[in-house]
């Protein structure tokens, strides 16, 4: 009987844990939503309310803000399209992948792990989604001719042999990343590449 | 006498938009805008701003420290935070800094107006959509 | 030893689970952040067009359309808050209404049914979610002259008499759709239309 009743205590235990991992992940997905999409939005609905008023008023100014709303709403269903496809790659080996493409079409040389089963499987999304953001960082701003990436249990580090993180302002990408690693109880670390040169980024769960 | 506004947003385009929006009103006047939360205080003081509208989230401020410095300053200065979202604890934490007003960006115009007319006035607004998710 | 085994084997069993959890769930955020807003910020872009054209030629009809398009957005902007706040609601008989606004939008006479009470209650969330994806692209890329929509208990087919389904390559909104009907059970059909012209997407649940 006790050993049931622990067991029993140690499931619900267990499902209270799950439910709150899965809740932080929509605030976490939530919030970035909000963050894209809101303000393209607002602007939408302010400008709309204002382009109204001024048809009577200003005709000419009237029609400017609506070729702005329409530019905005553009742009907002191509950042709808980005967030899609970003919520959607979630998986380790396909991130991999994708970053042997990206390097190989910047013509960066690429050194990648294989197995994503070196990863403890809790971390993997988290990784994954460093990976994307890491790779898509070096491949835009690093100038690098090289690019290696290693994992183990739960890091992940990327190292280039580019111009290297001097002077390195965080934009959304590192900015999104940080928190994320965070929420999840660990640490992003980017530093000079290991000979001086170029670019380390290291994220420890 | 028309009621002298700041607006603090760092997204210029609704900020230009909102401000545009309340020039039209007969009774109100935008003296000031502002893209940063430091810069509020300030700007209030030399504009003589008598209504402040606020976003939340800025650079150097928030709209919520903004809204505390304006109340502890500046008496008689209202602030009404504008705000896309409302998050958990945002409400509360407004009206513990002094804020007397607390509605969505997206506020028909003639609302927002009415809005800023009752908290100049010395009443208290708080948008039921923010009221429930904060 | 044993023990430790298959303790060992029982965290990798949930981690694994949690991980599936995780990817459900940013699977149907992915979903409704494309539905919901994409939808919307469809026919915000048409209309700013049309509401344009319109300042010179019909001020008043210009002032109705940019209205529409500020309701529209603030709705969009509601629906994110819904979302963020974990509710959802499609209703079949609120879609079409929004079916007939964009068909009318784009200049594309429309032919829609008016009772939802024909579809069987449980089939018709899934319904509403399937019209306005597929009336989406019946705006955005069909190039069509008409659109009929037709639905019955468990099914809704939408024809359109525009370029055809020829080659076509699934986005996020056809792939999402193709989930969530997989998902209820039921499957989805892409063909030319009935004479050869246009294309016909049926879903069955
Ligand atoms: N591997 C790298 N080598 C050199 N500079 C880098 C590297 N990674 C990042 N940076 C610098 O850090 C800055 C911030 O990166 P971050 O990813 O936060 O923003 P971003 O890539 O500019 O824009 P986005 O928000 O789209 O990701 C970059 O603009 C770039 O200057
Ligand atoms: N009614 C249609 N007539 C012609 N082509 C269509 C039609 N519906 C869909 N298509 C084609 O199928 C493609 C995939 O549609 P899908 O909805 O999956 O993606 P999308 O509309 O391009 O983008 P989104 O992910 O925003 O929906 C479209 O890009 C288009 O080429
Ligand atoms: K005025
Ligand atoms: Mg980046
Ligand atoms: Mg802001
Ligand atoms: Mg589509």
């Amino acid at each position: 009987f006790t050993v049931r009743l622990v067991d029993h205590r140690a499931k619900e235990h267990r499902a209270l844990a799950e439910e709150r991992a899965l809740t932080a992940q929509r605030e976490q997905v939530a919030r970035d939503v909000h963050d894209v999409l809101g303000h393209s939005l607002t602007v939408v609905t302010v400008k709309s309310e204002l382009a109204e008023r001024l048809v009577d008023l200003d005709p000419e100014r009237a029609k400017a803000e609506i070729a702005e709303i329409r530019s905005l709403s553009r742009q907002a269903l191509a950042e709808i399209r980005a967030t899609v496809a970003g919520l959607r790659v979630t998986r380790l080996d396909e991130e991999t992948r994708n970053a042997a493409e990206a390097l190989a079409a910047a013509g960066i040389a690429a050194d990648l792990p294989t197995d994503p089963d070196e990863v403890d499987p809790r971390h993997r999304i988290t990784l994954a989604w460093a990976l994307r953001e890491t790779v898509t960082n070096v491949v835009r701003h690093s100038r690098a001719d090289s690019c290696q990436v290693t994992w183990g249990d739960t890091w992940l580090t990327v190292v280039d042999d580019g111009v290297g993180p001097r002077d390195l302002k965080e934009g959304n990408g590192i900015r999104g990343l940080r928190e994320r690693v965070a929420a999840a109880g660990g640490g992003l670390e980017i530093v000079p590449g290991p000979d001086g040169r170029g670019t380390s980024v290291t994220v420890r769960l | 006498m028309s009621i002298r506004l700041l607006l603090a947003d760092d997204q210029a385009l609704v900020r230009g938009a909102l401000a545009a929006l309340l020039d039209l009103e007969r009774d109100m006047q935008v003296v000031a805008e502002v893209g940063r939360g430091d810069e509020v205080v300030e700007a209030a003081r030399t504009h003589e701003a008598q209504v402040c509208l606020l976003d939340i989230e800025m650079p150097g401020r928030s709209g919520i420290e903004a809204a505390r410095e304006v109340s502890e300053q500046l008496p008689g200065v209202r602030s009404i935070i504008v705000t896309t979202f409302g998050r958990p604890g945002y409400l509360r934490a407004a009206i513990d800094a002094g804020a007397t007003g607390f509605v969505v960006k997206d506020t028909p115009a003639r609302e927002l107006a009415e809005a800023v007319r009752r908290v100049h006035q010395g009443l208290r607004v708080v948008d039921p959509t923010l009221a429930t998710a904060s």
